[in-house]
């Protein structure tokens, strides 16, 4: 084992969960930082304020495509409330721990879905596509 | 040259990152500083710190005179004429604002700036702010191994720019450019030539006198000195041409409501109190490079460069980018199916410290085709351990990323 | 307070000049530095440097982590609302021409800078500069104690300039303008309100967010930091607004051979590598002003004021300028028959350091009709027996020119 | 006795010899230091290349006043050759020795005199009036 990315970091990062694109989606998201280079778009189907499917893709380091991934999984099924509540330290503590430098690649993916829902919020609740900078 | 002796120089180097001692490869982006320069910033604190210029006491002389001193000492690094040529600034990167204000204010509608496209930012977007005023910038392109394309060259001078800005070396590749040749060529088309130098004076000898170039730019936290302090040389008639950039105290010599009068030079252009402690310190790191000599500093960098390149192309799925000759002691590189910050990060545990991203350098990436590079850069106080340990890291973040 | 405590921990103080160990009282040139300074800025550079905002490393971490903590302090110190409200630049003078450069974008001609006749030459020389572009520069005129003109203010302010920029205080004479009247004036006018505070924070508390002030101006060097390194803040809201200044490396978020875009404040007003070591020692000074308290420096100062002020009147053929009240720790004079200059040099070889000239502010010269002044300005290492030493040297001054 | 200023120097700036302008002459100069304030006038008067009269004004600090008086004595008489051959040290000395924070003060007449002489010479040895910023 090593100390610095766990097992499900590098399973994720190989392996990622709900990868691709929906094409019946409501909102489409796509956010990176321009100066690091990464890049996530995520495509959410959202029925009853609830996530009824959701996918991303994009391009980044292992902890961040990981931490999107997961993000995507365990934010299935919840309410649009229940998504805003989910703290960097409950994302963290998801990912087996990631050190400390790489916080702003672990949060990459959730200020984007964030801002997402923020905006679809704004929208009331159209169907929207949006480009953020973090 | 003592390594040895040098290493022990840098109190930084003692330290121990996550229990391992630091092995620091990230020379490109800034660089240790010997005990020597850190005292010289102390001393300088504890026994001499006063305003400059104004004073008529004899703490006053001692502050002006050491920060003057700095001047002449930077003036004889590069081999200027006088110290009336050497400007202190913040950084490389106020040197080449300073030159795009102050020379913009000069150049028209439908003029061409010409740079290139492996510069770092800092010799890009301030030329493009003066696409405001209807200048042009244009770009010669690179070669797929990072050189600049000389026909394209010869083409872009062949439309006469009136600026042509290119870099001595690429803080990416380690590209070191003919800057001799290139200088001549600038000329002929009758441009100004500006070497962004802040990835070349601390490895190469540079003679400006010789070389007739009108302006470089540098900055001392690159070579052993303090931040805050950065460097513009200019030929001393187009510097008395120019106006000044930023104005207030000390660059004046009479103001009157109506009007301003400038200061001689280099004061016209160092506006309000300077960074005085950080120009003493910057006089103490260019004395520590000389005493132990650019040529011999670079002799070390590519020992080790070669050494390290060689072990590197043992390793399956390793690509590095760049020339293979004419290159600084920069490795930039990719391990493949692992993403660069992933690779500075399995190092970093070890305590070595290398570079990830885009180095400000997003064109040349571009036009590379890729996203980002590792990038390990040496110096002089760096040895054939510190190569080892590095190359020990490369293997085990494919062990840890299982890409074998 | 305890004053000899703190003289303690100020290592210049110990200094002979002369044979005589040092008063210094030139501290509106720039104050001396305390220990917990000079080591913080040792500290970063044996424990923590490397380049900031880069780096996925530790050490990098680090840096940039004590950098933007820096930044918080200072936003914490003048009560600004967040930290992106603070931008670090070389100086107060860098402050206010990022100011004129960037405001300067949006005026038109004949729109109108107001500004006074007490300014420092930084607050005067960059709106100057502004004229090529046809904006016009006036000035509030002064009375013969040195204070701002009310009916003057209130009428160049009726013809709406743009731009309201004044000092904070005098560094020549001392006066203290009341600032919040002044903001709430230039707000009342519809004009953007900018302080100069290189003589105000330092010695009086300010809360920018109350104040409602749109800028403020100072330098860390002027109260207890290292050199190199100044402050502007400014309301978020403008400051997104407002393009930037230089432009290069680390400001930028996206760059390519077209187009730049900017990054988030604060670092989109921050080009290149900054003075990461002098933001870093900055924030212990400001930590130490904050142990100590400003108000009770303020305190001290008024006391040593009155006291010398007392003293000196006592003394035939001295002339005090400035306000009898609502002032600084600052006495700006003239010994009848002898010049500034001379005045200063006696002191000196007593090793008591004050300044004579026209302390950047000549166009107050002129309205005071004079062509200098010597001053003594004091902080809060500075004792009654430094009072006393300054009294005694006059003293001497006129015994050595035989005027009495 | 003060160990600052020499008898010569305080005497000088209380009393300075040659102070005043001529009518007739062939070389104004009025030349100075704008951001120390101090400003000196010097009148010559040359004849057969040699100064037949010279006169100052102006103000300045005792160095400055006791220099640029002390220079007028010094040169009359003097051919224009010789004059410039009056080094800064040969003043010092002449003044009795100054302090080393002052030493600006003390070239200030010297470089204003050399300056103008060398622009009469230019001139093709002429009448000229000339402003001289040091
Ligand atoms: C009122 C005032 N403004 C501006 C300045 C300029 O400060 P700096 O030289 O640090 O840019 C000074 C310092 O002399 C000052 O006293
Ligand atoms: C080639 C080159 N130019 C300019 C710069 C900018 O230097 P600074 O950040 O000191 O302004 C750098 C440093 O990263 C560089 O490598």
């Amino acid at each position: 084992m090593n100390e610095i990315y766990s097992e499900l970091i590098l399973d994720l990062y190989k392996n990622p969960l709900n990868y691709g694109e929906l094409k019946n989606f409501n909102i489409k998201a796509e956010g990176g930082n321009p100066s690091c280079g990464d890049l996530v778009i995520f495509t959410i189907k959202i029925e009853n304020n609830k996530v009824k499917d959701i996918k991303f893709k994009g391009h980044g380091c292992a902890i961040s495509t990981a931490s999107s991934s997961l993000l995507t999984e365990k934010v299935l099924g919840k309410t649009i409330k229940e998504i805003k509540k989910i703290s960097d330290k409950e994302l963290n503590e998801m990912l087996g721990g990631i050190i400390q430098t790489r916080i702003k690649c672990m949060t990459l993916g959730k200020r984007v879905l964030d801002k997402a829902i923020e905006e679809y919020k704004k929208s009331g609740k159209n169907k929207i596509k949006v480009t953020i900078r973090i | 040259m003592n390594i040895k002796k040098i290493k022990e120089d840098f109190p930084i180097l003692k330290k121990k990152i996550n229990g391992f001692e630091l092995v620091y490869l990230d020379n490109s982006a800034t660089t240790q500083k010997p005990i020597q320069v850190i005292e010289a910033v102390n001393c300088y604190y504890e026994n001499n710190n006063a305003n400059v210029h104004r004073g008529g006491y004899e703490l006053s002389r001692e502050s002006t005179d050491l920060y003057e001193e700095a001047h002449k000492e930077t003036a004889e690094f590069i081999k200027a004429k006088k110290m009336e040529e050497i400007i202190f600034t913040k950084n490389t990167t106020e040197s080449i604002n300073l030159l795009s204000f102050s020379l913009g204010e000069k150049l028209k509608k439908n003029d061409v700036v010409l740079t290139t496209k492996i510069e770092h930012h800092s010799n890009i977007v301030p030329w493009q702010q003066l696409k405001r005023k209807g200048i042009k910038v244009e770009f010669v392109e690179v070669t797929k191994d990072g050189k600049l394309n000389e026909k394209d060259l010869e083409e872009k001078l062949s439309f006469k720019p009136k600026i042509f800005a290119f870099t001595g070396a690429s803080n990416v590749l380690g590209t070191v450019n003919d800057i001799k040749k290139l200088v001549k060529q600038g000329k002929d088309a009758d441009a100004l030539t500006i070497i962004d130098a802040a990835q070349f004076v601390q490895h190469k000898k540079i003679n400006v006198k010789k070389l007739n170039v009108d302006f470089i730019a540098f900055s001392s936290h690159k070579m052993l000195g303090p931040t805050g302090i950065g460097v513009l040389y200019g030929k001393e008639e187009l510097l008395e041409e120019m106006p000044p950039f930023m104005t207030g105290g000390d660059m004046i010599s009479k103001v009157s409501c109506e009007k301003s009068y400038w200061n001689s030079l280099p004061w016209k252009f160092e506006a309000g109190t300077p960074n005085i402690a950080g120009g003493i310190g910057f006089r103490i790191a260019l004395k520590y490079l000389e005493r132990i000599g650019i040529e011999e500093i670079d002799k070390h960098e590519q020992k080790l460069l070669n050494y390290a390149t060689k072990e590197m192309q043992e390793i399956d799925g390793i690509e590095i980018f760049g020339p293979e000759k004419n290159k600084l002691g920069i490795i930039s590189f990719n391990v493949k199916g692992v993403h660069p910050h992933d690779v500075s990060s399995v190092l970093d545990r070890k305590g070595i410290a290398i570079r990830s991203g885009n180095h400000c350098a997003q064109p040349l990436m571009e036009e590379l085709g890729i996203k980002g590079t590792a990038r390990a850069s040496f110096y002089l106080y760096n040895t054939k351990e510190d190569a080892d340990k590095f190359i020990e890291g490369i293997k085990e973040v494919k062990k840890i990323f299982k890409v074998d």
